[in-house]
Protein backbone atom coordinates (compact mmCIF):
# COMPACT_ATOMS: atom_id res chain seq x y z
CA UNK A 1 0.00 0.00 0.00
CA UNK A 2 1.64 2.98 -1.08
CA UNK A 3 -0.06 6.39 -0.29
CA UNK A 4 2.75 8.21 -1.15
CA UNK A 5 4.78 9.55 -4.16
CA UNK A 6 8.18 7.75 -3.65
CA UNK A 7 11.35 9.73 -4.11
CA UNK A 8 14.17 8.16 -6.71
CA UNK A 9 16.59 5.66 -4.89
CA UNK A 10 19.21 6.85 -2.84
CA UNK A 11 22.28 4.90 -4.19
CA UNK A 12 24.11 5.89 -0.75
CA UNK A 13 24.60 3.51 1.84
CA UNK A 14 23.80 6.51 4.94
CA UNK A 15 20.35 6.37 6.16
CA UNK A 16 18.45 9.41 4.17
CA UNK A 17 16.22 10.96 7.53
CA UNK A 18 13.29 12.11 5.02
CA UNK A 19 13.02 9.27 3.44
CA UNK A 20 12.60 7.47 6.46
CA UNK A 21 10.41 9.78 8.22
CA UNK A 22 8.14 9.13 5.57
CA UNK A 23 7.74 5.59 5.66
CA UNK A 24 7.50 5.79 9.23
CA UNK A 25 3.97 7.86 8.99
CA UNK A 26 2.83 5.90 6.04
CA UNK A 27 3.14 2.87 8.53
CA UNK A 28 1.85 4.99 11.06
CA UNK A 29 -1.17 5.80 8.92
CA UNK A 30 -1.65 2.03 7.76
CA UNK A 31 -1.67 0.83 11.35
CA UNK A 32 -4.02 3.71 12.63
CA UNK A 33 -6.34 2.39 10.02
CA UNK A 34 -5.71 -1.24 10.85
CA UNK A 35 -6.73 -0.52 14.40
CA UNK A 36 -10.04 1.67 13.65
CA UNK A 37 -10.73 -1.26 11.20
CA UNK A 38 -10.61 -3.81 13.52
CA UNK A 39 -12.65 -1.68 16.53
CA UNK A 40 -15.36 -0.54 13.64
CA UNK A 41 -16.32 -4.08 12.83
CA UNK A 42 -15.78 -5.57 15.91
CA UNK A 43 -18.50 -3.36 16.72
CA UNK A 44 -20.07 -4.35 13.81
CA UNK A 45 -20.34 -8.19 13.87
CA UNK A 46 -19.34 -9.13 17.32
CA UNK A 47 -22.47 -9.95 19.86
CA UNK A 48 -21.31 -8.68 22.96
CA UNK A 49 -22.77 -11.84 24.93
CA UNK A 50 -19.91 -14.02 24.50
CA UNK A 51 -21.47 -17.09 25.11
CA UNK A 52 -18.37 -18.59 23.51
CA UNK A 53 -14.75 -18.17 22.64
CA UNK A 54 -15.07 -18.94 18.57
CA UNK A 55 -15.97 -16.91 16.05
CA UNK A 56 -19.71 -17.88 14.73
CA UNK A 57 -20.50 -18.32 11.39
CA UNK A 58 -22.23 -15.31 10.76
CA UNK A 59 -19.63 -13.36 12.77
CA UNK A 60 -16.98 -14.40 10.60
CA UNK A 61 -19.09 -13.89 7.12
CA UNK A 62 -19.83 -10.39 8.46
CA UNK A 63 -16.05 -9.76 9.37
CA UNK A 64 -14.86 -10.28 5.57
CA UNK A 65 -18.21 -8.52 4.64
CA UNK A 66 -17.51 -5.54 6.49
CA UNK A 67 -13.37 -5.33 5.70
CA UNK A 68 -14.45 -5.49 1.83
CA UNK A 69 -16.83 -2.72 2.75
CA UNK A 70 -14.76 -0.68 4.74
CA UNK A 71 -11.59 -0.47 2.16
CA UNK A 72 -14.10 0.13 -0.61
CA UNK A 73 -15.17 3.09 1.63
CA UNK A 74 -11.79 4.19 2.44
CA UNK A 75 -10.97 4.15 -1.11
CA UNK A 76 -14.02 6.36 -2.06
CA UNK A 77 -13.16 9.08 0.54
CA UNK A 78 -9.61 8.75 -0.44
CA UNK A 79 -10.49 9.92 -3.73
CA UNK A 80 -13.02 12.66 -2.23
CA UNK A 81 -10.32 14.13 -0.27
CA UNK A 82 -7.65 14.12 -3.16
CA UNK A 83 -9.12 17.47 -4.31
CA UNK A 84 -9.12 18.99 -1.25
CA UNK A 85 -5.24 17.17 -0.36
CA UNK A 86 -3.47 19.01 -2.01
CA UNK A 87 -4.14 22.18 0.63
CA UNK A 88 -3.68 19.82 3.12
CA UNK A 89 -3.71 22.19 6.09
CA UNK A 90 -6.14 19.88 8.06
CA UNK A 91 -6.66 20.95 11.70
CA UNK A 92 -3.93 22.07 12.71
CA UNK A 93 -3.18 24.98 9.92
CA UNK A 94 -6.43 26.39 11.17
CA UNK A 95 -5.08 26.99 14.51
CA UNK A 96 -3.72 30.30 13.07
CA UNK A 97 -0.04 29.36 14.57
CA UNK B 1 0.72 30.58 19.67
CA UNK B 2 3.61 33.11 19.48
CA UNK B 3 6.99 32.50 18.45
CA UNK B 4 8.11 35.86 18.16
CA UNK B 5 10.93 35.29 21.24
CA UNK B 6 12.12 32.43 19.76
CA UNK B 7 16.11 32.92 17.61
CA UNK B 8 16.42 31.91 13.82
CA UNK B 9 17.19 28.55 14.85
CA UNK B 10 14.41 27.72 17.26
CA UNK B 11 11.90 29.00 14.42
CA UNK B 12 13.19 27.21 11.80
CA UNK B 13 13.12 24.01 13.80
CA UNK B 14 10.03 24.46 15.21
CA UNK B 15 8.49 25.18 11.51
CA UNK B 16 9.76 21.68 10.51
CA UNK B 17 8.25 20.61 13.81
CA UNK B 18 5.07 22.07 12.53
CA UNK B 19 4.56 21.02 9.21
CA UNK B 20 4.97 16.73 10.30
CA UNK B 21 2.70 17.42 13.08
CA UNK B 22 0.35 19.10 10.76
CA UNK B 23 0.80 16.06 7.90
CA UNK B 24 0.58 13.40 11.26
CA UNK B 25 -3.24 15.76 12.15
CA UNK B 26 -4.34 15.63 8.52
CA UNK B 27 -3.48 12.10 8.28
CA UNK B 28 -5.41 11.07 12.02
CA UNK B 29 -8.44 13.37 10.68
CA UNK B 30 -8.69 11.34 7.57
CA UNK B 31 -8.96 7.86 9.30
CA UNK B 32 -11.22 9.20 11.69
CA UNK B 33 -13.35 10.60 9.24
CA UNK B 34 -13.69 7.33 7.42
CA UNK B 35 -14.17 5.54 10.96
CA UNK B 36 -16.98 8.14 11.78
CA UNK B 37 -18.82 7.82 8.52
CA UNK B 38 -18.52 3.97 7.87
CA UNK B 39 -20.32 3.77 11.53
CA UNK B 40 -22.79 6.02 10.69
CA UNK B 41 -23.47 4.82 7.10
CA UNK B 42 -22.54 1.19 7.00
CA UNK B 43 -24.85 -1.08 8.55
CA UNK B 44 -25.75 -3.63 6.24
CA UNK B 45 -23.40 -6.70 5.94
CA UNK B 46 -25.28 -9.08 3.62
CA UNK B 47 -23.77 -7.75 0.68
CA UNK B 48 -19.62 -6.95 0.50
CA UNK B 49 -20.08 -4.05 -1.65
CA UNK B 50 -21.18 -0.51 -1.11
CA UNK B 51 -24.64 0.10 -2.04
CA UNK B 52 -24.97 3.40 -3.70
CA UNK B 53 -27.49 4.37 -0.94
CA UNK B 54 -24.03 3.61 1.46
CA UNK B 55 -21.83 5.52 -1.14
CA UNK B 56 -24.16 9.16 -0.97
CA UNK B 57 -24.00 8.73 3.13
CA UNK B 58 -20.39 8.22 2.73
CA UNK B 59 -19.72 11.25 0.68
CA UNK B 60 -22.55 13.63 2.35
CA UNK B 61 -20.52 12.73 5.42
CA UNK B 62 -17.58 12.95 4.75
CA UNK B 63 -18.18 16.80 3.15
CA UNK B 64 -20.24 17.91 5.96
CA UNK B 65 -17.26 16.71 8.48
CA UNK B 66 -14.96 18.63 6.37
CA UNK B 67 -17.14 22.25 6.36
CA UNK B 68 -17.68 21.26 10.03
CA UNK B 69 -13.46 21.04 11.17
CA UNK B 70 -13.41 24.33 8.89
CA UNK B 71 -16.07 26.38 10.75
CA UNK B 72 -14.68 24.70 14.16
CA UNK B 73 -11.29 25.86 13.30
CA UNK B 74 -12.56 29.19 12.32
CA UNK B 75 -14.41 29.92 15.51
CA UNK B 76 -11.26 28.57 17.62
CA UNK B 77 -8.69 31.04 15.87
CA UNK B 78 -11.22 33.82 16.81
CA UNK B 79 -12.08 33.08 20.22
CA UNK B 80 -7.96 32.36 20.72
CA UNK B 81 -7.63 35.49 19.36
CA UNK B 82 -9.77 37.17 21.55
CA UNK B 83 -8.27 34.91 24.37
CA UNK B 84 -4.95 36.68 23.60
CA UNK B 85 -6.33 39.81 23.80
CA UNK B 86 -7.57 39.46 26.87
CA UNK B 87 -4.66 38.38 28.16
CA UNK B 88 -2.29 40.93 26.97
CA UNK B 89 -4.81 43.74 28.42
CA UNK B 90 -4.26 42.65 32.18
CA UNK C 1 -3.01 31.06 23.61
CA UNK C 2 0.22 31.22 25.99
CA UNK C 3 -0.45 28.56 28.64
CA UNK C 4 2.51 28.30 30.42
CA UNK C 5 4.77 30.61 31.13
CA UNK C 6 7.87 32.11 28.21
CA UNK C 7 11.38 31.76 30.20
CA UNK C 8 12.77 35.15 28.58
CA UNK C 9 14.51 35.54 25.26
CA UNK C 10 18.14 33.89 24.45
CA UNK C 11 19.84 35.91 22.02
CA UNK C 12 22.33 32.96 20.65
CA UNK C 13 21.19 31.26 17.40
CA UNK C 14 21.75 28.10 18.40
CA UNK C 15 18.08 25.70 19.43
CA UNK C 16 17.59 25.79 23.27
CA UNK C 17 16.09 22.32 23.84
CA UNK C 18 13.64 22.82 26.63
CA UNK C 19 12.22 26.20 25.17
CA UNK C 20 11.76 24.11 22.03
CA UNK C 21 10.27 20.87 23.83
CA UNK C 22 8.30 23.27 26.05
CA UNK C 23 6.81 24.88 22.48
CA UNK C 24 6.21 21.61 21.59
CA UNK C 25 4.14 20.47 24.37
CA UNK C 26 1.95 23.77 24.70
CA UNK C 27 1.13 22.86 20.32
CA UNK C 28 0.64 19.10 21.50
CA UNK C 29 -2.05 20.42 23.90
CA UNK C 30 -3.54 22.98 21.91
CA UNK C 31 -3.89 20.25 19.34
CA UNK C 32 -5.45 17.67 21.51
CA UNK C 33 -8.49 20.44 22.58
CA UNK C 34 -9.07 21.03 18.92
CA UNK C 35 -9.59 17.51 18.11
CA UNK C 36 -11.81 17.06 20.90
CA UNK C 37 -13.35 20.07 20.29
CA UNK C 38 -13.87 19.08 16.57
CA UNK C 39 -15.09 15.52 17.78
CA UNK C 40 -17.37 16.91 20.38
CA UNK C 41 -19.24 19.99 18.81
CA UNK C 42 -19.84 17.06 15.48
CA UNK C 43 -21.92 15.10 18.27
CA UNK C 44 -23.44 17.61 19.83
CA UNK C 45 -24.61 19.58 16.57
CA UNK C 46 -24.64 17.43 13.19
CA UNK C 47 -27.36 15.02 12.49
CA UNK C 48 -25.93 11.68 11.66
CA UNK C 49 -28.55 11.16 8.84
CA UNK C 50 -26.32 12.57 6.00
CA UNK C 51 -29.19 13.54 3.81
CA UNK C 52 -26.55 16.37 2.23
CA UNK C 53 -22.88 17.05 2.08
CA UNK C 54 -23.76 21.11 3.36
CA UNK C 55 -23.90 21.79 6.85
CA UNK C 56 -27.49 23.22 7.21
CA UNK C 57 -28.44 26.60 8.78
CA UNK C 58 -28.91 25.18 12.62
CA UNK C 59 -26.12 23.35 12.31
CA UNK C 60 -23.81 26.32 11.41
CA UNK C 61 -25.19 28.07 14.46
CA UNK C 62 -25.03 24.98 16.82
CA UNK C 63 -21.19 24.89 15.92
CA UNK C 64 -21.04 28.56 16.56
CA UNK C 65 -22.11 28.04 20.36
CA UNK C 66 -20.86 25.02 20.72
CA UNK C 67 -17.50 26.04 20.27
CA UNK C 68 -17.94 29.21 22.19
CA UNK C 69 -19.39 27.63 24.89
CA UNK C 70 -16.42 25.09 24.91
CA UNK C 71 -14.17 27.79 25.39
CA UNK C 72 -15.83 29.40 28.32
CA UNK C 73 -16.25 25.75 29.82
CA UNK C 74 -12.31 25.13 29.03
CA UNK C 75 -11.59 28.51 30.75
CA UNK C 76 -13.60 27.71 34.21
CA UNK C 77 -11.77 24.61 34.47
CA UNK C 78 -8.07 25.66 33.47
CA UNK C 79 -9.37 28.44 36.66
CA UNK C 80 -10.68 25.26 39.16
CA UNK C 81 -7.60 23.39 38.02
CA UNK C 82 -4.81 26.08 38.74
CA UNK C 83 -5.64 25.85 42.41
CA UNK C 84 -4.51 21.94 42.08
CA UNK C 85 -1.66 22.55 39.67
CA UNK C 86 0.97 23.38 41.42
CA UNK C 87 1.01 20.14 42.90
CA UNK C 88 0.30 18.70 39.48
CA UNK C 89 0.90 14.63 39.64
CA UNK C 90 -1.58 14.03 37.48
CA UNK C 91 -2.26 10.30 36.72
CA UNK C 92 1.28 9.25 36.21
CA UNK C 93 2.01 10.73 39.98
CA UNK C 94 -0.57 8.40 41.73
CA UNK C 95 1.67 5.23 40.40
CA UNK C 96 3.99 5.25 42.96
CA UNK C 97 6.84 5.75 40.35
CA UNK D 1 8.55 0.07 38.84
CA UNK D 2 11.83 -0.92 40.25
CA UNK D 3 14.62 1.21 38.68
CA UNK D 4 17.11 -0.70 41.34
CA UNK D 5 19.13 -1.97 38.72
CA UNK D 6 19.70 1.30 36.54
CA UNK D 7 23.09 3.19 37.01
CA UNK D 8 22.98 6.83 37.72
CA UNK D 9 23.17 7.76 34.13
CA UNK D 10 19.91 5.80 32.94
CA UNK D 11 18.33 7.04 36.46
CA UNK D 12 19.00 10.16 36.14
CA UNK D 13 17.90 9.81 32.11
CA UNK D 14 14.63 8.17 33.26
CA UNK D 15 14.05 10.65 35.84
CA UNK D 16 13.55 13.39 32.53
CA UNK D 17 11.45 11.22 29.99
CA UNK D 18 9.13 10.09 33.57
CA UNK D 19 8.93 14.33 34.31
CA UNK D 20 8.12 14.48 30.61
CA UNK D 21 5.55 12.24 30.94
CA UNK D 22 3.91 13.21 33.74
CA UNK D 23 3.38 16.71 32.05
CA UNK D 24 1.95 15.09 29.06
CA UNK D 25 -0.04 12.65 31.25
CA UNK D 26 -1.48 16.06 33.29
CA UNK D 27 -2.51 17.90 29.38
CA UNK D 28 -4.27 14.64 28.24
CA UNK D 29 -6.31 14.50 31.62
CA UNK D 30 -6.96 17.92 31.56
CA UNK D 31 -8.30 17.75 28.03
CA UNK D 32 -10.35 14.30 28.26
CA UNK D 33 -11.88 16.09 31.95
CA UNK D 34 -12.89 19.36 29.51
CA UNK D 35 -14.31 17.17 27.07
CA UNK D 36 -16.06 14.24 29.83
CA UNK D 37 -17.45 17.08 31.58
CA UNK D 38 -18.45 19.05 28.27
CA UNK D 39 -20.65 16.28 26.72
CA UNK D 40 -22.54 15.31 30.00
CA UNK D 41 -23.34 19.20 31.02
CA UNK D 42 -23.71 21.10 27.70
CA UNK D 43 -26.65 20.00 25.64
CA UNK D 44 -28.56 23.27 24.94
CA UNK D 45 -27.32 25.13 21.98
CA UNK D 46 -29.75 27.90 21.88
CA UNK D 47 -27.15 30.61 23.54
CA UNK D 48 -23.56 30.54 23.38
CA UNK D 49 -22.69 31.41 26.98
CA UNK D 50 -22.84 28.84 29.57
CA UNK D 51 -25.59 29.03 31.87
CA UNK D 52 -25.31 29.10 35.56
CA UNK D 53 -26.31 25.17 35.74
CA UNK D 54 -24.31 24.13 33.14
CA UNK D 55 -21.13 26.02 34.98
CA UNK D 56 -22.13 24.04 38.60
CA UNK D 57 -22.10 21.19 36.66
CA UNK D 58 -18.84 21.62 34.58
CA UNK D 59 -17.81 22.58 38.40
CA UNK D 60 -19.18 19.48 40.00
CA UNK D 61 -17.82 17.15 36.95
CA UNK D 62 -14.07 18.59 37.41
CA UNK D 63 -14.21 18.15 40.99
CA UNK D 64 -15.49 14.92 40.51
CA UNK D 65 -13.32 13.64 38.08
CA UNK D 66 -10.29 14.33 40.15
CA UNK D 67 -11.30 12.72 43.23
CA UNK D 68 -12.04 9.81 41.44
CA UNK D 69 -8.88 9.80 39.60
CA UNK D 70 -7.14 9.99 42.87
CA UNK D 71 -9.37 7.26 44.18
CA UNK D 72 -8.25 5.20 41.76
CA UNK D 73 -4.60 5.65 41.51
CA UNK D 74 -4.36 5.26 45.32
CA UNK D 75 -6.33 1.68 44.63
CA UNK D 76 -3.90 0.83 41.50
CA UNK D 77 -0.94 1.57 43.55
CA UNK D 78 -2.02 -1.07 46.01
CA UNK D 79 -3.21 -3.70 43.91
CA UNK D 80 0.68 -2.87 42.17
CA UNK D 81 2.39 -2.99 45.41
CA UNK D 82 0.47 -6.23 46.10
CA UNK D 83 1.18 -7.77 42.95
CA UNK D 84 4.64 -7.34 43.49
CA UNK D 85 4.93 -8.92 46.57
CA UNK D 86 3.03 -11.80 45.55
CA UNK D 87 5.65 -11.67 42.30
CA UNK D 88 8.65 -11.83 44.70
CA UNK D 89 7.65 -14.63 46.92
CA UNK D 90 7.61 -17.48 44.29
CA UNK E 1 4.53 -1.47 1.98
CA UNK E 2 7.33 -1.60 0.01
CA UNK E 3 11.00 -0.90 0.88
CA UNK E 4 12.74 -2.29 -1.71
CA UNK E 5 13.94 1.51 -2.97
CA UNK E 6 15.61 1.49 0.40
CA UNK E 7 19.29 0.69 0.89
CA UNK E 8 20.80 -1.60 3.20
CA UNK E 9 21.25 1.09 6.07
CA UNK E 10 17.55 2.30 5.39
CA UNK E 11 16.47 -1.15 5.78
CA UNK E 12 17.89 -2.31 8.95
CA UNK E 13 16.84 1.08 10.45
CA UNK E 14 12.84 0.56 9.09
CA UNK E 15 13.32 -3.35 11.26
CA UNK E 16 14.11 -1.81 13.82
CA UNK E 17 11.88 0.83 13.61
CA UNK E 18 8.91 -1.52 12.86
CA UNK E 19 9.72 -4.11 15.68
CA UNK E 20 9.37 -1.22 18.50
CA UNK E 21 5.89 -0.14 16.61
CA UNK E 22 5.00 -4.00 16.59
CA UNK E 23 5.45 -4.37 20.60
CA UNK E 24 4.20 -0.93 21.41
CA UNK E 25 1.18 -2.16 19.22
CA UNK E 26 0.61 -5.47 20.63
CA UNK E 27 0.48 -3.40 24.33
CA UNK E 28 -2.04 -1.10 22.72
CA UNK E 29 -4.22 -3.77 21.59
CA UNK E 30 -3.59 -5.96 24.68
CA UNK E 31 -5.26 -2.68 26.83
CA UNK E 32 -8.14 -2.20 24.91
CA UNK E 33 -9.02 -5.87 24.60
CA UNK E 34 -9.13 -5.65 28.56
CA UNK E 35 -11.03 -2.15 29.06
CA UNK E 36 -13.13 -3.62 25.74
CA UNK E 37 -13.94 -7.56 27.76
CA UNK E 38 -14.18 -5.13 31.23
CA UNK E 39 -16.91 -2.82 29.93
CA UNK E 40 -19.00 -5.60 28.68
CA UNK E 41 -18.54 -8.61 30.87
CA UNK E 42 -18.14 -6.53 34.55
CA UNK E 43 -21.46 -4.72 35.65
CA UNK E 44 -22.00 -5.81 39.11
CA UNK E 45 -20.06 -3.93 41.85
CA UNK E 46 -21.42 -5.13 44.63
CA UNK E 47 -18.23 -7.28 45.09
CA UNK E 48 -14.78 -6.70 43.99
CA UNK E 49 -13.57 -10.46 43.15
CA UNK E 50 -14.83 -11.60 40.12
CA UNK E 51 -17.58 -13.77 39.18
CA UNK E 52 -17.06 -17.94 37.83
CA UNK E 53 -19.48 -15.96 35.09
CA UNK E 54 -17.21 -12.78 34.62
CA UNK E 55 -14.62 -14.75 33.99
CA UNK E 56 -16.16 -17.08 31.63
CA UNK E 57 -17.39 -13.86 29.80
CA UNK E 58 -14.09 -11.91 30.20
CA UNK E 59 -12.15 -15.54 29.09
CA UNK E 60 -14.87 -15.86 25.80
CA UNK E 61 -14.46 -11.98 24.76
CA UNK E 62 -10.54 -11.97 24.64
CA UNK E 63 -10.29 -15.57 22.85
CA UNK E 64 -13.01 -13.64 20.29
CA UNK E 65 -11.38 -10.47 20.17
CA UNK E 66 -7.84 -12.12 19.31
CA UNK E 67 -9.51 -14.78 16.25
CA UNK E 68 -11.59 -11.46 15.32
CA UNK E 69 -8.26 -9.15 14.97
CA UNK E 70 -6.57 -12.23 13.01
CA UNK E 71 -9.29 -12.16 10.71
CA UNK E 72 -9.64 -9.21 10.10
CA UNK E 73 -5.91 -8.82 9.50
CA UNK E 74 -5.79 -11.74 6.95
CA UNK E 75 -8.70 -9.84 5.10
CA UNK E 76 -7.19 -6.38 5.18
CA UNK E 77 -3.56 -8.26 3.43
CA UNK E 78 -5.72 -9.50 0.98
CA UNK E 79 -7.42 -6.86 0.02
CA UNK E 80 -3.59 -4.46 0.48
CA UNK E 81 -2.27 -6.87 -2.16
CA UNK E 82 -5.14 -6.58 -4.48
CA UNK E 83 -5.24 -2.51 -4.20
CA UNK E 84 -1.70 -2.86 -4.74
CA UNK E 85 -1.70 -5.31 -7.66
CA UNK E 86 -4.58 -2.60 -9.42
CA UNK E 87 -2.55 0.33 -8.98
CA UNK E 88 0.63 -1.95 -10.54
CA UNK E 89 -1.20 -2.27 -13.90
CA UNK E 90 -2.58 1.26 -14.24
CA UNK F 1 4.67 -4.07 38.69
CA UNK F 2 7.32 -5.58 36.24
CA UNK F 3 5.98 -7.23 33.16
CA UNK F 4 8.80 -7.74 31.03
CA UNK F 5 12.07 -9.88 31.71
CA UNK F 6 15.15 -7.35 33.13
CA UNK F 7 18.56 -7.98 31.52
CA UNK F 8 21.48 -8.33 33.92
CA UNK F 9 23.13 -5.09 35.42
CA UNK F 10 25.13 -3.12 33.79
CA UNK F 11 28.13 -1.92 35.67
CA UNK F 12 29.08 0.93 33.16
CA UNK F 13 28.07 4.69 33.85
CA UNK F 14 26.81 5.14 30.78
CA UNK F 15 23.10 4.52 29.55
CA UNK F 16 22.31 1.69 27.80
CA UNK F 17 19.53 2.66 25.15
CA UNK F 18 17.66 -0.61 24.68
CA UNK F 19 17.50 -0.95 28.87
CA UNK F 20 16.00 2.96 28.80
CA UNK F 21 13.96 1.88 25.41
CA UNK F 22 12.54 -0.97 27.83
CA UNK F 23 11.52 0.66 30.98
CA UNK F 24 9.83 3.85 28.55
CA UNK F 25 7.85 1.25 26.82
CA UNK F 26 7.02 -0.35 29.97
CA UNK F 27 6.07 3.06 32.00
CA UNK F 28 3.93 4.02 28.38
CA UNK F 29 2.07 0.48 29.06
CA UNK F 30 1.26 0.74 32.67
CA UNK F 31 -0.05 5.06 31.63
CA UNK F 32 -2.45 3.17 29.45
CA UNK F 33 -3.68 0.84 31.59
CA UNK F 34 -4.12 3.31 34.07
CA UNK F 35 -5.87 5.85 31.81
CA UNK F 36 -8.37 2.82 30.81
CA UNK F 37 -8.91 1.90 34.42
CA UNK F 38 -9.63 5.66 35.58
CA UNK F 39 -11.95 5.52 32.27
CA UNK F 40 -13.73 2.21 32.48
CA UNK F 41 -14.60 3.10 36.61
CA UNK F 42 -15.66 6.32 36.04
CA UNK F 43 -18.71 4.90 33.29
CA UNK F 44 -19.34 2.15 35.68
CA UNK F 45 -19.30 4.23 38.88
CA UNK F 46 -19.81 7.60 38.66
CA UNK F 47 -23.26 9.03 38.33
CA UNK F 48 -23.59 12.01 34.73
CA UNK F 49 -25.75 13.99 36.68
CA UNK F 50 -23.01 16.00 39.40
CA UNK F 51 -24.95 17.47 41.43
CA UNK F 52 -22.57 17.62 44.06
CA UNK F 53 -18.55 17.65 43.63
CA UNK F 54 -17.46 14.74 45.90
CA UNK F 55 -17.69 11.27 45.40
CA UNK F 56 -20.82 9.86 47.55
CA UNK F 57 -20.61 6.87 49.58
CA UNK F 58 -21.88 3.92 46.89
CA UNK F 59 -19.56 5.68 44.56
CA UNK F 60 -16.49 5.19 46.30
CA UNK F 61 -16.85 1.86 47.50
CA UNK F 62 -17.99 1.20 43.65
CA UNK F 63 -14.43 2.90 42.51
CA UNK F 64 -12.91 0.61 45.16
CA UNK F 65 -14.35 -2.62 43.96
CA UNK F 66 -14.06 -1.50 40.22
CA UNK F 67 -10.17 -1.15 40.65
CA UNK F 68 -10.00 -4.88 42.16
CA UNK F 69 -11.96 -6.53 39.86
CA UNK F 70 -10.30 -4.79 36.89
CA UNK F 71 -6.92 -5.66 38.39
CA UNK F 72 -8.32 -9.53 38.48
CA UNK F 73 -9.50 -9.00 34.90
CA UNK F 74 -6.37 -8.12 33.77
CA UNK F 75 -4.35 -10.39 35.25
CA UNK F 76 -6.43 -13.39 33.98
CA UNK F 77 -6.32 -12.29 30.24
CA UNK F 78 -2.58 -11.83 30.57
CA UNK F 79 -2.50 -15.54 31.57
CA UNK F 80 -4.91 -16.38 28.62
CA UNK F 81 -2.63 -14.05 26.42
CA UNK F 82 0.97 -15.18 27.39
CA UNK F 83 0.18 -18.58 25.84
CA UNK F 84 -0.24 -16.93 22.28
CA UNK F 85 2.20 -13.79 23.44
CA UNK F 86 5.33 -15.76 22.13
CA UNK F 87 4.63 -15.35 18.60
CA UNK F 88 3.27 -11.56 19.28
CA UNK F 89 2.84 -10.45 16.17
CA UNK F 90 -0.47 -8.19 17.19
CA UNK F 91 -1.92 -6.51 14.23
CA UNK F 92 1.28 -4.49 12.82
CA UNK F 93 2.52 -8.34 11.81
CA UNK F 94 -0.85 -8.87 9.91
CA UNK F 95 -0.26 -6.29 7.84
CA UNK F 96 1.97 -8.62 5.67
CA UNK F 97 4.93 -5.46 5.92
Amino acid sequence: MSMFGRSPNAPTGSVNPERVEMAIQELDMVTDIFNRLVSTCHAKCISTRYAEGDLNKGESVCIDRCVAKFFEANKKVGERLQNVGANASGATGAFGL
Amino acid sequence: MDFSAFNAAEQAHMTKVIEKKQMQDFMRMYSSLVERCFTSCCNDFTSKALSSKEEQCMMNCADKFLKHSERVGARFAEQNAEAMNAAAQK
